[in-house]
């Protein structure tokens, strides 16, 4: 990837990133039509909700995925992936959200953005240009973002390390091949790529609302890890390196999911009449429609901004774009989540309406990684100043 | 709790409910009791709750108001401290809730003698639930535009149509029926029936999944159901005005009755989240922008109370209705802006369903939350209540 | 005013407070119908905003409100007064709000409310019954509504004391008799009466947007005061205790001024067309005003709530309780005339057409004492606790 | 400021414009300046920015890209370059803007030769001032509801109505007209004329006050005026597509075009304001949920900067003009809530108008605030633009 002194005008988003982007439309659309997708996610309601089984996804399609080498991207060149630029991987995101495919594609890709930032990270970043998956395993008990805090340690045992302890709200646990995870060591925080097959590690599925993807509780009991998977020394940089990428990620989610249902609802107010007339003619559909839209061309622009901030590694401007990026596509969605319901009207209140998929997805990535108001928080002590 | 003002048999009252409710409390049990009444699903729980609201009614709780010939307990203006009384110490809600709040104030104003006598006192026992059948698949919020036909046939109708969002319908004996019965007339058009369900020929219910996963709506399918004549309530042709009473009397009598969850005060609720959620590395107690979002909507719940109590003060109404009926949108969007803060506020445990064990209250939030869309939704949309308050209070011309 | 056990359901809102509201909107409605008060206070902008003319205000409409015994509602029975209930005064001034008085009233009563926790007030009380105008001088350079903060101190001579300093953003200073001020004496502050004519004293006019005022900066070169003159030595719980009155009084101001511009704005949605349909048919109008009317109607409703507990002397509650109507009345206000002026459209951005009057009333309101953020902050620290 | 890839033409252009700027700023005056363009009210201001906005012209900031047979510099992508540096160093506003982004894309597009030479060169220089007659007392947002008639006599019109809102109309030589030619016609009835103002007979203009007090509206009066002709521009009855031409443009080209008090960093203001100002004890800028309202502004501000970048990418649209039209609504609302806003922090002291020399900012916020309104309001209110845009982008039906 080459780089100049100033990001472009158009954010890098050139010929290779529209095709790939083109792409994965295309191959989404035909592979994962909404119908598609119920059928995958929302079959059954019991069987999710009520005996917690564990949700599907399509294992053929993600095989194909693997072999268009959507794994490797994020992954650079030198270890052996494509080094795509991060406008590139928002534009393919976007897609992910808007057909609300179910995959360890976010989870690896911000699993990868970490251990890129990590010094012994490249034969698991060779690996995953490989098609091995993976997924962070970072966050504490309550939920925490903070990158400093966690309830996992580890102790030193000959050039090995034991990890006890337990990572919480792991995303897509069963889908990923390693886990890249963070742990107190003495006055350290390591950072270790386990694999998810290691001796006493368990997975415990959380039951959630989101269909499109699993999350999970990672049980450590004295779990080995051999000295080249203690991929960093100092976990908190190279996560707070990655961060912007991983903030990007899921805000490229959130908007392609926020745009599907957008289009959603503006094509059941144009076609669906009271008073005989689609309701969309009425303002109290159609304004708030609107108002989503331009909420949502917010995000997007931030999103591009933001990515194109990353490529051009400009890192204290990155992280600045990537939580505007965030906070702007985490309120969009919520604002275009609530509309998407409400003005469905009853239909869209029930489980055979697809809003509800939709609306889950977009529920679960507000919160991740903090929504509008945490993002805020943050950038108000570097753009205003501590208090 | 301020009571002022009583007389010497709400004094007495008074002391009877609490002196009851403090000897009787909720049955302890192993059911896996709903969040509230839209999630009632399985036949046990319905079981556990009639069986509350039988004895509440037994101990003069329930028909408190209501003329000892229709099976109540002729009290005068002991309702409203029987309600209060049962909130206070978080009994469980009251299971009857559409023959309570609905049919009872409908038969009461339009029935006969008859119906008065035949369905009032099984309603207040629980003896026999109802349902309430005036949402219809192609009807959306445009309640008039019924399209279940009635007919009418010697000494009775033939009913054909669909109904749904019938809360209780798998549970119930009966209907409240909106039908047309004349292609004439949108509003004219249409009757109101007492109408038979659980077992009757010609009925067919149909539990819905909500968004959430849970039951708790029901569509109806009516396939040339036979109804006698005596099921009709008031009229031909006067089934709008009826179901207005109904109406006006469901948005206005949210208060009281009996609180299960929601007795719980959701502010109370809220504070106590915040103070078991981490945010940016303290408590979201200690975040100044989510203090002042929940105090945004203490507010607001001091705003409902309050509203309620200048209602009764003719001299501080300009609009005997505006208050009333501008109640349906606060309310609502009140329970909706409360359950989303406390999803916010929850943040990453907010994907947490209601079964998972690290989900806060019982995953109380996110489900609340998603559940709110039936009450801004269902009975008319909050855009078309807004509809209505912008057209009867303020007198702007209609906007359909 | 006879006091019980428990605040009334009716607020205490009765016949006697019902009589004394009618009786003010019959006058104000016959005195100073809106083509009055626009000739009063805005028939000629250079004169008000270039020429900085004082502003006017109809005096013997004034000299009759004083025999009707308005500045005496709130002072005491035992001090000459009436002693309404703070819900009559309430109902009073939501009509003073809604017709916009331009009167020293408001400041009168915010005075007299201060007076009456005062353990040396009684002498002025009386005054005040009588028609001696009052206002209240506490407020520092910065407009800070602190209780303990001031630009202003004195210091001991023989009985009396001197004040130098200055006391800003003093509300219709030009029409108030005495000043009731707050002072730095050492270690105490000290709560004076300093007549508006007492040697050394100066009052210098704010230009301000609101043409149903004024207000000055107030500044004491050596001011002496008497010893009678100085009402307390514990200002700040004087204050603290006339603080829910003082709230609720600017309130009840906000809520009436904006129930008249909801009503005018309804009236011109009802009369004004624009696509060949009065704009009052567009939900983009209807759905706004209903909006405004419910928050109206709540911060009216929290308004009573306050005033009552006010009469029952429960100070936490009545504190709670006005800070909640202050915060309710700003949002309203703001929300309110944002509307009146947006959707009168053109017009309503002009001069000629009244809605600017009380926009500015109601803009200067939503700051005094504190706007809604400043109110729910101090209520989270009450109800949530301190962080 | 990030400006990559630049043609050699544009770099060399650039260095100047930089080099120029630097050597001449703007001179000092003891003139008492207005806060922006719609606060212009004296002869001896416009006399400021008029010879201002000719020097800029003189040295090829204005009319950068304009061909030199019509008195522009003939360059090719560089007004933008012009725009951006001006903007940079805080430099005056350009006065004649409705000349700059209305009349001259107009004529260009629908001009004759002999138009385009009599009228550009005089506009760029700022010899002669335009003022815009679109608006009308009756019509308000319904901007093809035009009542001014042009009616036609010998080689001329005649013209007789009324027009509101036209900023600079006390200063202008000239407006642009939307006039009705038909009344059988709503949208084809109405033509476009470049009306003499200044010293023509039968027409009267008139300042208009606005709520804040201050001057920089009028009423335009027409009785019997006569136009000659070829002051038409484009035929007659397309009067609506040259309007949409001009509109079009107005809304898209808020961007540049010098800056003076709006080249100040908007959020950078608030920022300043925030930390002198009190709140509850301690600096605004400390208080977490002013911080919390700051940064929404800041991101939506951002978010603008990024919409227009977003604009020029063609991968990144999936509707051509989705994020161009959008923009009137976001930036209208973003400067009205970034002026509330500042109403809001600056507390006590927004109640001070400009001339208190205790007002924060010399007085912008409440007047930028109140003044916002003519942008939420005037050419077509934002209702009307949400409209619009769910109707031509989102494709949802009429509501008109």
């Amino acid at each position: 990837m080459s780089k100049s002194n100033r990001p472009p005008k158009d954010f890098g988003f050139g010929a290779d990133e529209e095709m790939l982007r083109d792409l994965a439309r295309k191959l989404l659309g035909e592979r994962l039509p909404v119908d598609k997708l119920r059928t995958l996610v929302a079959e059954d309601h019991a069987a999710v909700y009520e005996r917690h089984e564990r949700q599907r996804w399509d294992e053929a399609l993600w095989k194909e995925i693997v072999e268009l080498g959507w794994t490797g991207l994020a992954v650079p060149e030198q270890d052996g992936g494509v080094g795509f630029k991060r406008a590139g991987i928002a534009g393919l995101v976007e897609e992910v959200g808007r057909f609300a495919l179910p995959s360890p594609l976010v989870a690896t890709l911000n699993a990868t953005d970490v251990l890129a930032q990590a010094e012994g990270g490249r034969q698991w970043l060779a690996r995953i240009a490989d098609g091995t998956t993976a997924t962070l395993a970072i966050t504490n008990a309550v939920g925490s973002w903070e990158l400093g805090e966690g309830d996992l340690s580890a102790s030193e045992d000959g050039g090995n390390l034991v990890l006890d302890g337990a990572a919480y709200f792991v995303q897509d646990a069963f889908k990923a091949d390693v886990l890249v995870v963070a742990a107190q060591c003495g006055g350290d925080r390591v950072l270790c790529a386990v694999p998810a097959d290691s001796t006493g590690l368990s997975l415990v599925p959380d039951r959630i609302h989101d269909l499109t993807r699993d999350q999970a509780t990672a049980r450590f009991e004295g779990v080995r890890v051999a000295e080249e998977n203690v991929v960093s020394r100092d976990a908190v940089g190279a996560l707070e390196r990655a961060w912007p990428s991983i903030l990007v990620t899921v805000a490229a989610d959130l908007v392609g999911c926020a745009e599907w249902q957008l289009q959603t609802t503006v094509q059941y107010a144009k076609d669906r009449k009271q008073f005989d007339r689609p309701i969309g003619f009425f303002q109290a559909v159609k304004h708030p429609l609107v108002n989503a839209m331009l909420d949502i061309d917010r995000a997007r622009s931030l999103v591009y901004n933001a990515a194109c901030a990353i490529d051009f590694d400009d890192p204290a401007e990155a992280l600045k774009a990537a939580r505007m990026a965030k906070s702007a596509a985490s309120d969009a969605g919520a604002f275009i989540s609530d509309r998407s319901v409400q003005l469905h009207g009853g239909i869209g209140f029930t489980w055979e309406c697809d809003v509800h998929i939709f609306f889950k997805r977009s529920m679960h990535n507000q919160a991740l990684y903090g929504d509008g108001v945490y993002q805020r928080k943050k950038l108000a002590s570097t753009m205003i100043g501590e208090i | 709790m301020s009571t002022p003002n009583l007389t010497a048999e709400q004094i007495e009252f008074q002391e009877h409910a609490r002196a009851w409710l403090a000897a009787n409390p909720a049955p302890e049990t192993q059911i896996d009791l709903p969040l509230s009444q839209l999630e009632l699903a399985k036949r046990e729980q319905v079981e556990y709750y009639r069986e509350w609201q039988r004895s509440c009614y037994e101990a003069g709780l329930v028909g408190t108001d209501i003329a000892k010939e229709y099976g109540g307990h002729g009290h005068s203006g002991c309702q409203d401290i029987a309600n209060r009384e049962m909130s206070r110490v978080g009994a469980p809600f009251l299971l009857n809730t559409v023959g309570l709040s609905m049919m009872i104030p409908a038969v009461l104003k339009h029935g006969t003698e008859e119906q008065k006598r035949r369905f009032i006192p099984k309603a207040l026992s629980a003896e026999e639930i109802w349902c309430q059948g005036f949402s219809e698949p192609g009807a959306g919020s445009d309640m008039a535009n019924q399209q279940t036909m009635a007919v009418r046939r010697g000494e009775g109708w033939v009913v054909n149509g669909h109904k749904v969002w019938t809360s209780f319908g798998q549970f119930a004996k009966h209907m409240i029926l909106l039908a047309r019965t004349s292609r004439d007339h949108k509003y004219d058009g249409l009757s109101f029936f007492l109408c038979p369900v659980e077992g009757h020929a010609g009925v067919t219910v149909k539990p819905l999944v909500k968004m959430t996963g849970e039951l708790g709506f029901n569509e109806v399918f009516f396939e040339d159901c036979v109804i006698d004549d005596s099921l009709r309530l008031d009229e031909v042709g006067k089934g709008w005005t009826v179901a207005m009473t109904v109406l006006t009397h469901e948005r206005g009598a949210a208060e009281g009755a009996g609180g299960g969850i929601r007795a719980v005060h959701p502010i109370e609720r809220l504070i106590g989240l915040a103070k078991s959620s981490q945010r940016g590395g303290g408590l979201a107690a200690d975040d100044p922008v989510t203090r002042d979002a929940i105090i945004r909507q203490a507010i607001v719940h001091e705003g409902i109370r309050q509203d309620a109590r200048r209602a009764r003060v003719p001299a501080l109404n300009d609009h005997p209705m505006r208050l009333p009926m501008g109640q349906g949108v606060v309310r609502t969007e009140f329970e909706q802006d409360c359950a989303r803060l406390g999803v916010d506020i929850a943040g990453a445990r907010s994907t947490l369903y209601k079964h998972d064990d690290a989900a806060p209250d019982n995953g109380y939030w996110p489900l609340a939350y998603m559940n709110s869309y039936a009450l801004t939704i269902a009975g008319g949309s909050n855009e078309i209540q807004r509809n209505i308050l912008g057209e009867r209070i303020l007198g702007m011309p209609k906007s359909k």
